[in-house]
């Protein structure tokens, strides 16, 4: 011990023993220590300035060994701030991490692996971070205490909107986001275990290795890049090795037991609700390429992993606690675990001169680590008036003054600390010059995963921390998680919740080994703030909440400590308060004479720590956002030059535009034209398509349907409109019937899955009495609309004798099913056009060949391809309701179907379609319109007004749902709602459009603009 | 012009598959392009002749729950209660109409060959591959041969089943995929792909 | 002294050591004429109104835990009056035009921020759906626009326009449409109330009822029976479960709807947008968060969280929309209890009880709603009739049929 | 939230489909106060912020619907059954 206390002094260049240009000078970086890879020199840039690390530094870890201490500014004031911690719960050394498309803004610098090239700028700073225009805002921070915006900004109302919001908003938010898109990628995943290890510190290691060996499917999570946790930091023996090898030790253990996995990298973020097996789903993120320049070809991102475990372990260990004193933000003021990591696992120190604050026992090991380091140990100040005789004995051996009883009081010095004050138990005050300060407030358990359930934390008076408890089934915290926080414990916490995980899971285990251990000293005397100290004392670091906000909290009422939140954001920064929540917490109790448990915690939310938002979505981004349906005709179109729209998950062709064609509209036009005059082919496979069987397959429709189809006969056809059970209409569609019990029902595309989970409802919940199956056969057919005045003939030449198409055979309305060319095939003399047409139906796997086949077959009839759009046209022109109108707020008799509804038999929809509302004469029913200027353009959307009626909402008569210009007829026409339309038949009707400065009269007609008696139906 | 002439050609749901080299990924795909598959369900309180139906016409036990029994290329999938996926190899659209006659009354049979395009997955990591689209636990221990699911894959709703593995002792899948969702299934399985 | 610029310097002077409270802790009194049972922004904005417009001050209101714990606290700050149908326009203009004045009303800066609302529309009848509306907003003297993609494009460059699975056509955007600072609504309306008399008290739940034969004269509380002439009830996603105390059953039912918000980043977005091809909704906080959210869950629940997988399809839409925003980080995610009816719009009125009278059923849309809401709720506690733009609010709407669905999603709250 | 289907076994909460209330029977349309009920049926149904029956659609799985027994304030699932169980039992239908 001795000896080690006296090492000689790390020689100023450290970095010179390693030649070659490119390395720089480091003057912190300390000789023969740490984990970093000296063979392996690495550069990077910070604020355009360049400096070398090594393999296996952190961005922090590299700065401070090129002496770089400023770091940041902070939220509010722009004070100067440096690195607090080592780990991710860094609230200050935030910067903006690699530049252009891949910028990420608020990057912890203390969780970024060092990689070649890396960038990275400061944040929230202008014009440089050293000068910094922002800290003015320090000047004025009398006046910008907690809420002061609430308070001022109210008059002038104007200066508000004006002036003082977008101020704000200015100076909101720290790093900058890019404006281009995302160019990684991202994956998602799924793993099922019996045991979730969260932390692979002692504690997680001895739970992974014992439940591993009995056989139990285990994954073991860790945020950091190497296992070990504190094994890496604590110059602390495991059977007489060191920490670090033991750590080494089982992990290449672990690495072979074929049932485990190590997820290295990986933060688990949320625990979410759990199934009744008890099985529970957590959700974590794999940071699969952030440690390296950009993710290799073909590797996403990163990687996001939903975890589905018998049993979970949370062995996240724990979180040093700053003390709140006077300038306790400055930088080069840290946690005392912190400077230990960077000693012994960077082989960093943050300063050669230093002291240490501490009134933890924990904090007293920084102390010999920095002898042992040689480092200049100016001071410990430890307020607690006596410490373990144990720890005395050793203190007294360092080279250095340890003030018992003693506070800081004041830390100073610009952009780097200089000099702290220190108030001793007697006497006067005392300065030291020092370029660093480790402090050590004692630890908070880190249990936020064991709170997502809507669990609440305990407060152990022993640690003065809270500590988890009523956790969520199957989840056991271990280790420093559990507030236990020697080595020791963590080993046998560890192993035994992996022993009891291995046999719930039915394995067993054989002997846990007793790991041995010195025992460590883990005395807390919880200091709070320091009442005596000089200048702003901060709790929150980032958000810059101090011990006098919290108290004007406490004075204007916001004393419960969910408003002391909101009202100072307390906890609400990018850190989300590890090392500030507890301190104000305990301030805020001091106030107001409550214990620190009357106050209470806020509730921890997922994510436990910032996710990137890429992660979430996966792949389903841009064009693979949802899934995409394509038809069997889907190649034959593109290759016809179709232009495609989305119809649901469904890609339809909207129109087939030809060179000739000057305009989209023109193109349509020349479809529809074709299909009135000759003969057309549109695919409509993606309407729905339900096969009914069942002695009651006409009973249950007719229950669906508002009319009667158990008395369809068979090899008919016929038009059905189903409600819902509040009586407004849900779909319409056509139903076939193929034999005595078996039909097929059809249904618009954009509900064809609502219908089919409404008729599972129907028949499984409503009527499981009745003997029906239902099976969607959607997918099955390929279906093609072949119509127009020559559809007959060309039907006639592509199916040859396969049937008998004339009108005796197969009249409107009819249906068959029949062999073609050896396949299975249906036809259904169907019409949406109002033109002669049949709708033919293909196994899929045809679907492509049947298109080709017509088309081929129709080219001496001028058959042309026809879309969406001709579809739609043609149907306003014959006056079908389609989406539009089927807007769930319609019923039948607005739709003109009000005597379709049977008065013989009940059906779903019937009764409450019968309330006031829905009877009322005055509701607005389907009419037709047409402009009395014929050259006048429809848009939907306009309102229906009377002439002379003033525009007003209360005066509106109804709405345009759609319209169309109908080449049949030469001029625009429309379908819409217009109140009691059906009496004002010819009235004049003012068409409104203030949003698109429509405004003109049009004529109040029939519905079907085209062959109203429907004879093109029947020739 | 006669039909018989110009014939009606069957075209895969899987173009992409003749120009993808996998085996590099461990992972090899093929499409079951000629697999007959119908849907049966029992009519009401008539499984127990169903399942003595089957039994006699193919001597398959008929699965209670999502498993698949299988005898002389014909199989039947369990999808639900009273409900089965009945496939034949080969069969496409010629397996459903005599199927239903062989059944007779007790159960509705319905044509889905063309309705579902299927992928058989073998290959060291066939498994792995598969775990990334699915959200079914596939280890061995709790997804083991003759297993079955329906599930979603990607948004979309897919049924898959577990095959002996193969000589080489690797996992054999193979997935439903609704036809019309082929390709966007395709894409999910290609992002996912071990070694990128 | 009021809040303003020159007390905020007086009390710089004294270390701000003398600011007194925002609002009184009361204890609460045995009676009151009347109480109102939920510290949220409803509760408080009735009661203020109560007192300032009606005269009324021996108002309580109570709520069971802090004020502002339930959604008024948790939602994502929204404010619009963008509706189309002529039952609920009038009323979220009338509330429009009351945030429009509420800093200098309550004289408590609520950083009401018009930055405009826009709704993206990706198909035709998508558009032709927002046009009626956009229609319906003008014919009542809205403000409303109907954008085609350039001129989104204009507004948004960083929008997804080249790669989208469903493109953008345009937009039906409200320039008047924008944020509040929701905790300072409450706060504000609690400060301006109390300063008029109301009792606010805190940690004091209702847990029934005080009936003398058939109507209701009182409350039962954590902190002891309240006795009041009339009763109102505001507690949102409680609704349901309030009203049962009293043997009511309505056509309410809780949801959980979660939000979203990122760290902290420099101003991108300028004001609100919905996406139309799914369920996303995002502004930025003047911390400078993206706050965010989508559908709700979709199952009943008072649990206050929600699930992974919609928080999946949340992002999945965010950076569909935004494919910048793909390295931006979540910060935190929670949950709050929707009171979600059985057509999507709100209820004002009597309920079938004598002396207890009912605010609910506010879905997610209630936040904007809030000065309205309080100010008809008011005007029918100290009138016993319903306030003209709150005239189609009534209970029994599903019975006479004459329902309030914008979306036309019918008796189906999780479509809402 | 996973939730256990009687013949797929447990799936995640993202393949079924939620209604509500489980309880709600569909009136007799021909009683006199049909409309009083349907409307009661249709829009009034079980909130309690407790334990819960209702209905749910395997939509991914299996296409049953079931009836789920939950806790709305925990989230904590209870029972699950086939929808159709209820009336299988009182017809003795297998
Ligand atoms: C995530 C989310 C996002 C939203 N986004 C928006 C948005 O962008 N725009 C918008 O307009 N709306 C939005 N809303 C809806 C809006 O927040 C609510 O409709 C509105 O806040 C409800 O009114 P309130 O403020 O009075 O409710 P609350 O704030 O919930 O007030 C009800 C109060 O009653 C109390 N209470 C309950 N039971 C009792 C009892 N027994 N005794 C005493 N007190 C009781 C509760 O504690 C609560 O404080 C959102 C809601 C959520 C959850
Ligand atoms: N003497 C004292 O006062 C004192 C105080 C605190 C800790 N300790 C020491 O700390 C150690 C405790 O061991 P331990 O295993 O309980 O804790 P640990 O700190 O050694 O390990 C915790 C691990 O969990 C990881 N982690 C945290 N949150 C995570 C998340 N959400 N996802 C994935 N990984 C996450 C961390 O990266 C870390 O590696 C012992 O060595 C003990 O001596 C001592
Ligand atoms: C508009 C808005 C902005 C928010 N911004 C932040 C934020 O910047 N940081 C933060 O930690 N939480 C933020 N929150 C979330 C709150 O911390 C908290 O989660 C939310 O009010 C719900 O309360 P609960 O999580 O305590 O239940 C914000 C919430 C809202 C509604
Ligand atoms: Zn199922």
């Amino acid at each position: 011990m001795n000896a080690s206390d006296k090492a000689p002094r790390a020689e100023q260049s450290a970095s010179a023993e390693y030649t070659g240009a490119t390395v720089l000078h480091q003057p912190n970086r300390l000789a023969g220590r740490g984990m970093v890879d000296r063979t392996q020199p690495l550069s990077f840039r910070f604020d355009r300035k360049r400096y070398s690390g090594f393999a296996g530094d952190t961005l922090a870890s590299a700065l401070l060994a090129a002496g770089v201490q400023l770091v940041g500014r902070s939220f509010k004031y722009h004070r100067p701030r440096g690195i607090l911690t080592a780990g991710s719960e860094e609230p200050n050394a935030l910067v903006e991490l690699r530049s252009g498309a891949r910028q990420e803004p608020n990057t912890r610098a203390t969780v970024v692996e060092l990689f070649e090239g890396l960038e990275a700028r400061s944040q929230n700073r202008w014009p440089s971070l050293a000068l910094d225009a922002g800290s003015i805002n320090s000047l004025f921070a009398p006046l910008l205490v907690a809420g002061f915006y609430y308070k001022t900004f109210k008059w002038p109302a104007a200066f508000w909107e004006k002036l003082y919001e977008p101020a704000i908003r200015r100076a909101a938010g720290l790093g900058r986001a890019s404006r281009s898109g995302d160019p990684d990628t991202y994956e998602k995943t799924r793993a099922f275990c019996d045991l979730l290890v969260i932390g692979a510190g002692p504690a997680g290691l001895a739970a992974a290795l014992v439940a591993g060996r009995a056989g139990a499917r285990v994954i073991l999570c860790d945020e950091d890049f190497v296992l070990g946790g504190r094994l890496n930091l604590d110059r602390q023996e495991i059977d007489g090795m060191s920490g670090r090898a033991w750590a080494q030790h089982v992990e290449a253990e672990l690495s072979v037991l074929p049932q485990v996995r190590i997820l290295r990298r990986t933060t688990v973020f949320g625990a979410y609700d759990n199934g009744m097996s008890g099985a529970r789903t957590l959700g974590a993120v794999e940071r699969v390429s952030d440690h390296l320049p950009q993710p290799p070809n073909g590797q996403p991102r990163q990687r996001l992993w939903r975890i589905v475990t018998k049993e979970v372990v949370l062995a996240t260990g724990a979180i040093e606690r700053p003390i709140v004193f006077g300038g306790n933000d400055r930088p080069g003021v840290m946690l005392a675990s912190a400077v230990r990591t960077y000693i012994n696992r960077f082989g960093v120190t943050p300063a050669q001169r230093m002291a240490l604050f501490t009134t933890s026992d924990d904090g007293w090991k920084t102390a010999f680590d920095l002898v042992n380091a040689g480092v200049t140990l100016e001071a410990i100040i430890d307020p607690r008036p006596q410490i373990a005789p144990a720890l005395a004995s050793r203190a007294a051996r360092l080279p250095t003054h340890a003030l018992l009883g003693a506070h800081v009081v004041e830390a100073r010095g610009a952009h780097g600390l200089h000099e702290i004050s220190v108030q001793p138990a007697s006497g006067s005050m005392l300065r030291f010059t020092v370029g660093a300060l480790a402090v050590s407030g004692g630890w908070n358990p880190n249990l936020g995963l064991s709170t997502h359930l809507g669990g609440r934390p305990r407060w152990s008076d022993r640690l003065s921390a809270f500590v988890p408890r009523d956790m969520p089934r199957g989840m056991t915290a271990v280790g420093a998680a559990a507030g236990s926080l020697s080595l020791g414990e963590a080993l046998q916490e560890g192993s035994r919740a992996g022993a009891m995980a291995a046999e719930a899971a039915g394995f067993s285990v054989s002997g846990l080994n007793p790991w041995r251990t010195d025992d460590e000293m883990t005395g807390v005397t919880p200091l709070w703030d320091v009442r005596k100290s000089r200048g702003k004392a901060f709790v929150d670091f980032q958000h810059d909440v101090t011990a006098a906000d919290i108290a004007l909290a406490a004075r204007e009422g916001f004393q419960s400590v969910e408003l002391l939140k909101r009202y100072t954001t307390l906890g609400m920064a990018t850190d989300q308060g590890k090392t500030s929540n507890v301190n104000g917490y305990a301030i805020m109790a001091a106030l107001t004479r409550r214990t620190i448990p009357e106050v209470g915690t806020t509730v921890a939310r997922p994510p436990c720590s910032p996710v990137a938002l890429g992660a979430f979505a996966g792949l389903h981004r841009g064009k693979h956002f949802k899934p995409t349906r394509l038809t069997a005709g889907h190649a034959w179109a593109q290759e016809r030059g179709a232009t495609f729209v989305e119809a649901g998950l469904w890609l339809r062709a909207q129109w087939f535009s030809s060179p000739t064609d000057a305009s989209w509209l023109e193109t349509v036009s020349r479809e529809v034209s074709a299909v009135r005059s000759a003969v057309g082919v549109c695919d409509v496979s993606t309407l729905g398509k339900i096969d009914i069987q069942g002695p009651d397959a006409g009973a249950f429709l007719d229950r669906v349907y508002i009319n009667q189809f158990s008395t369809l006969p068979l090899g008919k056809v016929r038009y059905g409109l189903m409600l819902r059970e509040d009586g407004f209409v849900m779909d319409d569609g056509t139903s076939a019937r193929f034999a005595q019990s078996r039909y097929l029902m059809s249904t618009t595309t954009a509900n064809a899955a609502k219908v089919m989970q409404h008729l599972e409802h129907a028949r499984q919940v409503t009527w499981p009495q009745l003997d029906v199956q239902i099976v969607s056969v959607t997918e099955q057919w390929s279906q093609y609309s072949i119509a127009g005045p020559r559809s007959r003939r060309l039907l006639q030449r592509l199916l040859g004798s396969a049937i008998d198409l004339s009108n005796e055979a197969f009249p409107y309305l009819a249906c068959a099913e029949f062999n073609w060319d050896g396949v299975p095939v249906r036809l259904f003399r169907i019409s949406f056009s109002g033109e002669l047409a049949y709708e033919l139906a293909v196994p899929a796997r045809y679907g492509d060949s049947a298109i080709r086949a017509i088309m081929s077959a129709g080219q001496e009839l001028g058959v042309a391809p026809y879309g969406t759009e001709a579809l739609g046209v043609m149907r306003i022109e014959k006056g079908h309701v389609a989406g539009n109108e089927l807007n769930g707020t319609t019923t039948a008799g607005d739709l003109g179907f009000g005597r379709m509804m049977s008065k013989q038999k009940d059906f779903i929809g019937r009764v409450l379609a019968g309330r006031a509302g829905l009877v009322d004469p005055q509701r607005p029913v389907l009419v037709g319109v047409k402009p009395l200027n014929a050259a006048a353009r429809l848009d939907a959307g306009a309102h229906f007004l009377t002439p002379g009626d003033p525009a007003t909402l209360e005066n509106s008569q109804g709405y345009l749902t759609s319209v169309a210009f109908s080449p049949t007829l030469g001029h625009w026409i429309g379908l819409g709602f217009l109140r009691n339309g059906s009496k004002r038949r010819g009235e004049r009707i003012r068409i409104h459009d203030p949003l698109r400065g429509g405004d003109f009269i049009a004529e109040i007609v029939s519905n079907i603009f085209v062959d109203p008696d429907g004879e093109r139906l029947k020739q | 012009m006669t039909p018989s002439s110009r014939g009606l050609m069957p075209r895969s749901a899987f173009p992409q598959l003749q120009s993808a080299h996998l085996e590099s990924r461990g992972v090899h795909l093929s499409a079951r392009e000629s697999l007959g598959i119908a849907t049966v369900m029992a009519k009401q309180g008539q499984a127990e002749a169903l399942r003595e139906s089957v039994r006699k016409q193919f001597g398959i036990e008929l699965p209670s729950g999502p498993l698949r029994a299988h005898r002389a290329g014909v199989s039947f999938v369990g999808t639900g209660p009273d409900t089965w996926l009945a496939t034949c190899e080969p069969g496409s659209n010629r397996f459903a109409g005599p199927l239903a006659e062989m059944i007779g009354e007790v159960a509705a049979v319905t044509d889905q060959g063309d309705a579902y395009a299927v992928l058989r997955l073998r290959g060291p990591r066939a498994c792995e591959a598969l775990q990334k689209l699915v959200p079914i636990d596939l280890h061995q221990r709790s997804f083991r041969q003759g297993h079955a699911a329906c599930t979603v894959a990607a948004e979309i709703s897919v049924i898959f089943w577990r095959l002996e593995n193969d000589d080489a002792g690797s996992s054999v899948f193979e997935l439903a995929i609704p036809r019309s969702f082929a390709d966007s299934v395709w894409h999910a399985l290609m992002a996912g792909m071990p070694g990128g | 002294m009021p809040y303003s610029f020159l007390s905020l310097l007086q009390h710089a002077l004294t270390g701000h050591r003398r600011w007194a409270p925002t609002w009184r802790d009361a204890a609460p009194a045995p009676e009151y004429d009347i109480v109102i049972v939920g510290g949220g922004g409803h509760g408080l904005a009735t009661a203020y109104y109560l007192a300032k417009v009606h005269g009324l001050a021996r108002v309580a209101v109570l709520e069971k835990g802090w004020i502002g714990s339930g959604n008024a606290g948790r939602n994502t700050t929204i404010i619009r009056s963008n509706y189309l149908l002529a039952g609920n326009n009038p009323f979220y203009e009338h509330s429009m035009k009351l945030w429009e004045g509420l800093e200098q009303e309550l004289g408590y800066n609520a950083m009401v921020s018009q930055r405009g609302v826009l709704n993206l529309y990706h198909s035709d009848s998508q558009r032709d759906a927002y046009a009626r509306r956009g229609n319906a907003m003008r014919m009542h003297g809205v403000d409303a626009e109907l954008l085609d993609a350039p001129a989104v494009r204009r507004m948004l460059p960083f929008l997804d326009f080249e790669n989208a699975r469903f493109p953008i056509q345009g937009g039906l955007l409200q320039r008047r449409g924008g944020t509040a600072r929701h905790d300072a609504v409450v706060w504000g309306y609690a400060h301006a109330a109390s300063k008029l008399g109301v009792d606010i008290v805190q940690n004091c739940e209702v847990t029934g009822f005080v009936r003398d034969g058939a109507r209701i004269s009182g409350v039962q509380t954590s902190r002891g029976v309240i006795r009041a002439a009339k009763i109102g009830m505001a507690v949102a996603g409680h609704t349901s479960h309030v009203a049962s105390f009293a043997g009511l059953r309505l056509p309410i039912e809780s949801h959980v709807l979660q939000a979203f918000v990122s760290e902290a980043i420099k101003p991108l977005i300028p004001g609100v947008v919905t996406f139309g091809a799914g369920h996303f909704y995002v502004s930025q906080s003047d911390k400078g968060g993206l706050v965010f959210g989508g559908d709700i869950d979709g199952y009943n629940s008072y649990a206050q969280r929600g699930n992974l997988p919609m928080v999946e399809s949340v992002c999945e839409e965010g950076v569909s929309l935004m494919p910048a925003i793909g390295r931006v980080r979540m910060l935190r995610s929670w949950g709050g209890v929707m009171d979600m009816t059985m057509d999507g719009s709100p209820i004002i009125d009597r309920t079938p009880i004598e002396g207890l009278y009912l605010n609910g059923g506010w879905c997610y849309g209630g936040f904007k709603a809030t000065p309205a809401s309080g100010w008809c709720f008011a005007h029918l506690l100290a009138r016993d009739e319903p306030h003209p733009v709150a005239r189609a609010y009534r209970l029994d709407r599903f019975a006479t049929g004459a329902l309030l669905d914008e979306k036309g999603a019918g008796a189906q709250p999780n479509l809402h | 939230m996973r939730i256990e289907c009687p013949f797929c076994g447990e799936r995640d909460l993202t393949e079924f489909v939620y209604l509500g209330d489980a309880d709600v029977t569909r009136p007799d349309p021909l009683r006199a106060d049909a409309m009083e009920r349907f409307v009661e049926a249709v829009h009034t149904r079980e909130n309690p912020a407790g334990v819960h029956n209702e209905l749910w659609y395997h939509n991914f799985g299996c296409r049953s619907w079931l009836r789920v027994t939950r806790n709305t304030r925990t989230h904590e699932l209870l029972s699950v059954e086939f929808a159709t169980a209820r009336f299988r039992r009182r017809h003795g239908t297998a």
